[in-house]
């Protein structure tokens, strides 16, 4: 069956996460779809499969107008969709989610139902016991379920989100075996992702999305430097600031192994010198903000060491990381980052009474808030509540709260919404912390500002964290090949995937 | 931070204008009530009216205790000129939070009342206190001792008058009656708290019972079975109190055949209906109020009931002439009539589920009764073996108002 | 839209809720044949017809006051202290304690009513810190939580007046024998509250006005109320601040049950708490929880429960009319917000 | 105590238990859609009144039953409305009906206070209730008794054995799976709050028509059973079974302290009374006590082998509240 997208916009608040796309997707093929994070495949793909409506264009399928305005009605014309966070019961039985969606008898016999099941898995391979539960499956097995699933409900068109993130090497061929089988039988397989070795390794055409916008269609055979250059965009060349480093380690972490549905992050180790600035490239949920998590005491490592300034903070609190001098700056701001409902003044409040005072002198902090509103260049006034500012004037907001004397600053994408003057003047602010010895380490999804900030590079690729690389000696090509997972070949072998201890 | 001070303060004299209106919305509500006044006295013309204000502590329309004393307040009406009824019902702390009887009482005093009359022991201390605070206005507090001079509580009262019914006689009958229809032997009371009147009545329905089981069947005393289970309060209150339905099916269960009820609810009786529709033969005897029985007739075997009108009527035609005197009184029952509503302070109507040999037998036990038959008289023993009181010898009233323990002979709790 | 034309629909919407509220009662009224504007009349001259009747009004602010202050804290921290009913029971029994040992002795009485409310303030602090504890370390919602010591502070309470504590030889639901005089708070005249309750009262609203809207304190409450992530991340550890909003509440509510001992019963009785945390509950729930508004409208509550004892002495109608009307009140209010918010996207 | 009179009693003890059980099971119902109806205390009352009136006026109970039902519809579609549809706080509103259906019943209900309305009997099953024992114990009741088991068997069958029942749990567990899925999340939800309203409101009736037969406003004896239903539910981790089983326990309790009222002097009858709620408390803990931060991080100091162990019997102890309980559902 032939999908054909026109002219989809969708808008979330501010964000064009969609701006005219056009796209023709030919039945029968396995069909790519890449771009980085917040490209806007996810919800292209959503509008597809109806779980979102978009404010404008249509989808014609099989040369005819659609009218999906849910996912029931995305069933009924055959369309499923895998998505990257698995829609699936976890508290339920393999069986039960397998059955859960699925039109028939009222009264459920399970018997007949596992027979069938089982041999439909065997048709694909897969081995899943019908009886487990969900919440102790791996991520593979999961997607295996799901897709079991919309095959049995007859869909014809397979949306699948990033469908290799956590999941083994065994279960990855698996899962292309599988796909390339009913590609075969004339399927269509749509699969989104930002790896570029298996989109060059499955996809029969891909297109490139970046910025809510379409940038071109590739076929094979695919070059690699091309794809990077059309997800990641031609960057603008900025000026490198002398780098600060000094030879006090401020930050080590030893043999680190965290864990966090669905990734596990082994043997990490760094020493952080005082000034220095690391960056943590890789796609979103390759494992970088866990990592940035377990260094201020969000999450406690399974194993090993975190050890600031020389103290072992291994299993301490969060507020004993910020007791020494550690901050942390998450990427979502109105849920972790900024409190909804107060004002900007009362955020300076909250975070400046150092000396213990029982009243708030709220003068003396308006007039404090307005000079840092002025040095940030927020559009906004003291008793502005932070909900009501636009995303970048939050991050500005939040970036001013942070302490002026830092041992080490954590930053979940520090620019991310700020326009590149801001952005500049931001990475100036923070510089001129590195010369006072404070140690960064920020998360970005942004290849240049990772090499034009940063003194070493840590590259995540599905939980996988390579050596430190020197940023001077590292080109935006060979990180964009690590990022979308080429390069790694020595390291892949060597582990496993994370498996939930069960 | 001023500008908020400023704003608070706003809210305080909000408050305090707002108590001002209402002291200022005083004058146009006396008019109104003096509105009123005038046209009822030119209405009644000759006899002054005098209203007197009843406090209940349950629904006036309960079909029992509370029901009793608002009957009685219409039999004044009736019988005393010019008398007139203000009421206010369910006083109690649970469903008038924040409230206290005396408060309440002030209430009535401020509808016009000249006298109060607190229905409840439990009102005790606001009937108390506010007598003090309103040496004016006249006090009737059914069911206490304050100022009864040889009881435990007194307190000189000029204005308080203390009406008690001999309920004991009413539950000595309802005893015998239930003795005199029981198969198995086995009575039960569902009793409410444990205190000194629930004591003394659940004794006396022992009283009566052994006494009927041996004197008129001739039956071995320990065939009978008197059995007290308490709730714990006058009523049920889920997750507090036992359930009174579950006591009931309990007392079935186990071959109780006459259940007496000494609790404000009639779960006695409709477990009672329910046992015997459903082939189990049971019988009831409710409490408090002559109407009881109409709940279901059909296994009622009586009702020991107050009939507080009488004595409301003497004390407040007293009020009125000034011829008011503090008393304590402790009325039996008019021995003439004990159904004679005009006189008597306590009667027991006979259910219709009496067979009529038993009503005969039963009238023989009250003119004995009638005739000085008193069961309060030794050898009786405390439940705990004590002595009660020896051979021969005969209770006080003070032994019996404040009865420490149940009797010999019964089972279940004494405190 | 501009925000003042935003607060002057939000009135409306309000006020919109307001006659909702009283169209709905007038509507039961004329279901059971009574006349609405007799009824509203008496409602009104039974509030405010005497000193007398503003006294008793008075009677029920003190406590309604106390306990909403107290919620105040618990609602801005994000938090449904539902359990407070249990905490005032509490400290009404510890504060009764308190006065049944030193009854006796040869300790001043002013000494022992302090130690006694005291006391009683130790009680709902613990009480409701026992919810705070199982809600921040057992993971167990505060409303269950909550209930179940509610339910476990009434039984104590009815135990002890009808056990432990009962009178010589008489338990009755008239609580446990009055203390004597001296151990009263001294009554304003021949009225039945006390001048201290009152001047505690007007203490307590400008404490938790100054505390929720001008203390570093109160604004780490909000914030970890509005959002508890956040404010961690910012260095407010939500656990403590939820613990010590509980235990404030409780404070409050200990405070109330030991005054309603005190003060106003001068014993313990069945009913101690009144039902006065639930109806703080609706009276906060009312002021949208703003300090500022608690005097006035816990007066209002407290003038409708009084002004509902006219009903049965004039019109033969049940009190409970008072119930029905507060209540309606806070749910129209409740469901006008969520029609606002339909209407104008979310504020 | 005769083997006879324990059986009887525990006969009682089911019909006790079975008003609970209803509303225990209407409230599970609309908790594993998502939905917290907190307003069962003034529900039951007000449902007990108006079905009352309604069998005293039409002298037929079994309208009195629907009535009942009508207005726990009804009361639990104001929850729904106001917490799915406006989006205000569940908790919120479903307290304020839970003090204002209370005093809104006994203000309607004061006329018809102490009436004589019909009453449900015992309906003994022919043959059944001749099995020894069994007999007794569940055929010798009344018909709402036998619905009442009924109900139980009927909710565990279709929550677990029905294609529906999977997709309520579904909606319970992740409304957002369950849209994607193709359920009509919203409508599932105001049909599950509605029909559990409805069952809770035919408890009212089954108190004041059959189990404790009339109405007698404010000492009828009804304030206080909707918390308790509420705490059974969560005592019963949403599962019929374990739901009824904590509502004959604590109808057993109670039937326990009045046979023991007299043999055991030392115990005040208040503690075998209140017994349930620190027992739901504790199990509450024990519930969520896996879920804890300090638990977590206590266990990551463990070294790994005894961790996985540790965590596998914190599993085993877990019984899960639906996740989304509570929570409103918005497609992104």
């Amino acid at each position: 069956m032939d999908i054909e997208f026109s002219e989809i916009n969708k808008s979330f608040g501010q964000v064009h996460a969609n701006a005219d796309i056009s796209l023709k997707i030919p039945g029968g093929e396995i069909f790519g779809i890449l771009g980085e994070n917040g490209a806007g495949k996810s919800t292209l793909m959503k509008v597809l499969s109806g779980y979102i409506n978009p404010d404008s264009g249509e989808i014609s399928l099989g040369g005819e107008v659609s009218h999906i305005s849910s996912p029931a009605d995305a069933i009924g014309y055959g369309i499923g969709m895998l998505h990257q966070d698995p829609l699936d019961f976890p508290p339920m039985q393999v069986i039960e989610n397998f059955v859960l969606g699925q039109k028939g008898r009222m009264i459920l016999t399970y018997k007949e139902r596992i027979k069938e099941f089982q041999t439909f898995q065997n048709k694909f391979g897969f081995s899943l016991d019908p009886r487990a539960y969900v919440e102790s499956l791996t991520v593979g097995e999961r997607q295996q379920l799901e897709i079991l699933r919309l095959l049995w409900l007859g869909v014809r068109v397979l949306i699948l989100d990033e469908p290799t993130t956590g999941i083994s090497a065994q279960q990855k061929d698996k899962l292309f075996r599988a796909l390339q089988l009913l590609a075969g039988e004339g399927k269509t397989i749509i699969f989104v992702s930002h790896k570029l070795e298996d989109v060059e390794s499955l996809c029969d055409e891909v297109v490139v999305l970046r910025k809510g916008r379409k940038v071109g269609k590739v076929s094979p055979p695919y070059k690699t430097d091309q794809l990077i250059e059309m997800m990641f965009g031609k960057q603008i060349t900025l000026l490198t600031p002398e780098p600060a480093v000094k030879e006090r380690v401020t930050l080590e972490l030893k043999d680190l192994v965290v864990e966090k549905y669905p990734l596990r992050i082994e043997d990490v180790n760094l020493q952080l010198k005082a000034g220095e600035v690391v960056g943590l490239s890789g796609m979103e949920g390759s494992g970088q903000d866990i990592l940035l998590r377990a260094c201020v005491g969000l999450l406690r490592p399974v194993a090993g060491q975190v050890i600031i300034n020389g103290k072992d903070l291994s299993h301490k609190t969060y507020l004993e990381f910020m007791q020494n001098k550690v901050s942390y700056l998450p990427a979502s701001r109105m849920e972790e980052g900024l409190v909804p409902g107060i004002s900007i003044a009362e955020h300076f409040t909250l975070t400046g009474n150092t000396d213990r005072k029982l009243f708030i002198d709220k003068e003396q902090f308006r007039q404090k808030t307005q000079e840092k509103i002025d040095e940030y260049h927020v559009i906004g006034r003291p008793e502005t509540p932070v909900e009501s500012l636009s995303g970048g004037n939050q991050q500005r907001v939040a970036l001013s709260l942070l302490k002026e004397s830092l041992n080490i600053l954590l930053l979940e994408h520090p620019t991310r919404g700020l326009d590149i003057e801001s952005a500049i003047y931001m990475w100036e602010k923070l510089k001129e912390r590195c010369k006072k010895e404070t140690s960064i380490i920020f998360i970005s999804a942004d290849l240049e500002e990772i090499l034009r900030y940063s003194d070493r590079v840590l590259v995540f690729f599905s939980g996988y964290v390579s050596k430190p690389l020197d940023s001077r000696h590292t080109s935006l090509e060979q990180l964009g090949q690590l990022i979308g997972g080429k390069g790694w070949e020595d390291e892949l072998v060597a582990k496993e995937s994370y498996e939930p201890s069960k | 931070m001023k500008r908020k001070y400023i704003l608070f303060f706003l809210s305080l004299l909000v408050i305090f204008s707002m108590v001002l209106t209402a002291c200022q919305t005083e004058e146009p509500v006396v008019e109104e009530t003096e509105e009123v006044v005038v046209e009822e006295t030119e209405e009644v013309a000759e006899p002054e009216e005098f209203i007197f204000g009843i406090l209940m502590v349950g629904p006036y329309n309960d079909k029992g205790w509370s029901q009793a004393h608002y009957e009685a307040g219409l039999y004044v009406e009736e019988n005393v000129p010019g008398a007139k009824m203000i009421y206010l019902d369910s006083v109690n702390t649970a469903d008038r939070p924040g409230t206290t009887a005396a408060q309440l009482a002030d209430e009535l005093v401020q509808q016009g009342a000249q006298l109060v009359i607190f229905n409840s022991d439990d009102m005790k201390d606001d009937a108390v206190e506010f007598t003090k605070n309103n040496p004016e206005i006249f006090v009737i507090h059914a069911s206490g001792d304050s100022v009864w001079e040889e009881g435990m509580n007194y307190q000189p009262l000029a204005n308080m008058v203390n009406t008690m019914g001999e309920m004991e006689y009413g539950k000595m009958i309802a005893g015998c009656d239930a003795a005199l229809h029981t198969e198995s032997g086995s009575i039960g009371y569902l009793g409410p708290l444990i205190n000194d009147e629930t004591r003394r009545l659940a004794a006396s329905v022992y009283l009566g019972a052994s006494y009927c089981w041996e004197n008129y069947l001739g039956n071995d005393p320990a065939d009978l079975s008197v059995r007290v289970t308490w709730i714990g309060f006058w009523f049920n209150i889920p997750g507090f109190t036992e359930d009174p339905t579950q006591v009931a099916n309990e007392f079935i269960d186990s071959g109780v055949d006459v259940i007496i009820s000494g609790i404000d609810t009639t779960e006695a009786l409709v477990e009672a209906r329910k046992a015997s529709s459903e082939g189990t033969p049971v019988l009831a005897i409710p409490y408090d109020f002559n109407g009881a029985c109409e709940e279901a007739p059909e296994v009622c075997l009586g009702v020991p009931y107050f009939n507080w009108g009488p004595a409301y009527v003497r004390h407040i035609s007293s009020a009125i002439d000034g011829t008011w005197e503090t008393t304590f009184e402790w009325l039996p029952p008019n021995w003439e009539d004990i159904n004679d509503l005009d006189t008597t302070a306590v009667g027991f109507v006979m259910g219709s589920a009496m067979d009529e040999e038993a009503k005969v037998t039963l009238q023989q036990f009250i003119d004995e009764l009638a005739g000085g038959l008193n069961l309060w008289t030794g050898p009786l023993n405390y439940q705990d073996g004590s002595t009660f009181l020896a051979d021969g010898e005969t209770a006080t009233d003070i032994q019996i108002w404040y009865l420490p323990q149940l009797l010999e002979g019964m089972e279940g709790r004494s405190e | 839209m501009n925000p003042a034309n935003k607060r002057t629909l939000s009135i409306v919407f309000q006020l919109g809720g307001l006659v909702l509220a009283i169209l709905f009662v007038t509507l039961i009224l004329l279901l059971t044949g009574a006349n609405p504007l007799d009824v509203f009349k008496n409602l009104i001259v039974g509030a405010f017809g005497s000193t007398n009747r503003v006294a008793s009004i008075l009677v029920v602010w003190v406590p309604l006051t106390l306990v909403t202050c107290g919620l105040l804290v618990t609602f801005t921290t994000g938090l449904w202290n539902i359990g407070i009913e249990g905490q005032i029971t509490i400290g009404a029994i510890f504060s009764t304690g308190i006065i049944r040992i030193f009854m006796d002795t040869s300790v001043s009485p002013i000494l022992v009513i302090i130690l006694s409310v005291i006391a009683g303030i130790a009680g709902g602090a613990i009480w409701a810190v026992l919810v705070g504890l199982l809600k921040t370390y057992g993971g167990v919602n505060e409303i269950f939580g909550g209930l179940g010591l509610n339910f476990i502070a009434t039984a104590l309470n009815i135990g002890l007046i009808f056990g432990a504590w009962s009178r010589e030889g008489v338990a009755s639901m008239s609580g446990t024998q009055p203390f004597p005089e001296v151990y009263w708070l001294p009554n304003f005249r021949s009225y039945n509250f006390s001048w201290v309750s009152i001047a505690i009262s007007v203490i307590g609203i400008v404490i938790i006005f100054l505390l929720l809207t001008g203390t570093h304190f109160g604004l780490r409450l909000k914030a970890v109320g509005k959002g508890m992530k956040s404010a961690h991340r910012l260095g407010i550890p939500p656990k403590k601040h939820m613990l010590l909003a509980f235990l404030i509440c409780g404070c409050f509510a200990g405070l109330t049950g030991a005054l309603q001992v005190v003060g106003v019963y001068h014993r313990l009785i069945p009913s101690i708490s009144s039902g006065y945390g639930f109806l703080g509950l609706m009276v906060a729930m009312l002021i949208s929880y703003k300090a500022i508004w608690i005097a006035p409208i816990a007066f209002f509550f407290a003038a409708l429960n009084i002004g509902g004892i006219q009903l049965p002495i004039v019109l033969q109608l049940d009190s409970t009319l008072s119930g029905v009307l507060q209540g309606s009140l806070v749910l129209f209010i409740l469901l006008m917000q969520g029609v606002k918010q339909r209407v104008l996207g979310k504020s | 105590m005769t083997g006879d009179m324990i059986l009887l009693g525990l006969a009682g003890v089911i019909e006790a238990g079975a008003p609970i059980v209803i509303a225990a099971i209407g409230e599970t119902l609309t908790e594993r859609a998502g939905v917290i109806n907190l307003s069962l205390n003034g529900t039951i009352i007000l449902s007990g009144m108006v079905g009352f009136w309604a069998a005293l006026e039409t002298g037929s109970i079994a309208l009195g039953f629907l009535a009942g039902m009508v207005v726990g519809a009804f009361v639990a579609a104001i929850v729904a409305f106001s917490s799915i549809t406006l989006k205000q706080s569940q908790v919120a509103v479903g307290f304020v009906l839970a003090v204002m259906c209370k005093d809104l019943a006994y203000f309607l209900g004061n006329p018809i206070m102490g009436a004589q309305a019909p009453i449900l009997y015992a309906a003994p099953v022919p043959f059944l209730s001749e099995i020894p024992i069994i007999g007794t114990l569940i055929f010798k009741q009344s018909i709402m008794t036998y619905i009442s088991i009924i109900l139980i068997i009927f909710a565990w069958f279709w929550v677990s054995k029905t294609r529906q029942g999977l997709i309520l749990r579904g909606v319970g567990e992740k409304p957002a799976a369950a849209f994607n899925r193709g359920t009509n999340v919203v409508s599932t939800r105001y049909l599950y709050t509605i029909i559990g309203g409805a069952l809770v409101g035919a408890a009212g009736p089954f108190y004041t028509l059959s189990v404790k037969a009339g109405w007698k406003g404010t000492i009828t004896g009804l304030d206080g059973i909707g918390w308790i239903v509420l705490a059974l539910t969560i005592f019963g981790g949403w599962e019929p079974f374990r739901v009824a089983f904590g509502a004959y326990f604590f109808a057993f309790l109670q039937w326990l302290g009045l046979v023991l009222q007299s043999t055991l002097i030392f115990i005040p009858s208040q503690v075998l009374q209140v017994a349930p709620f620190p027992l739901m408390i504790l199990a509450l803990l024990l519930v969520n006590l896996g879920n804890t931060d300090w638990v977590e991080r206590f266990l990551a100091t463990l070294p790994e082998k005894s961790r996985t162990r540790v965590k596998k019997l914190i599993r085993a102890t877990r019984s899960q509240p639906p996740a989304a309980l509570g929570t409103p559902f918005e497609r992104d």
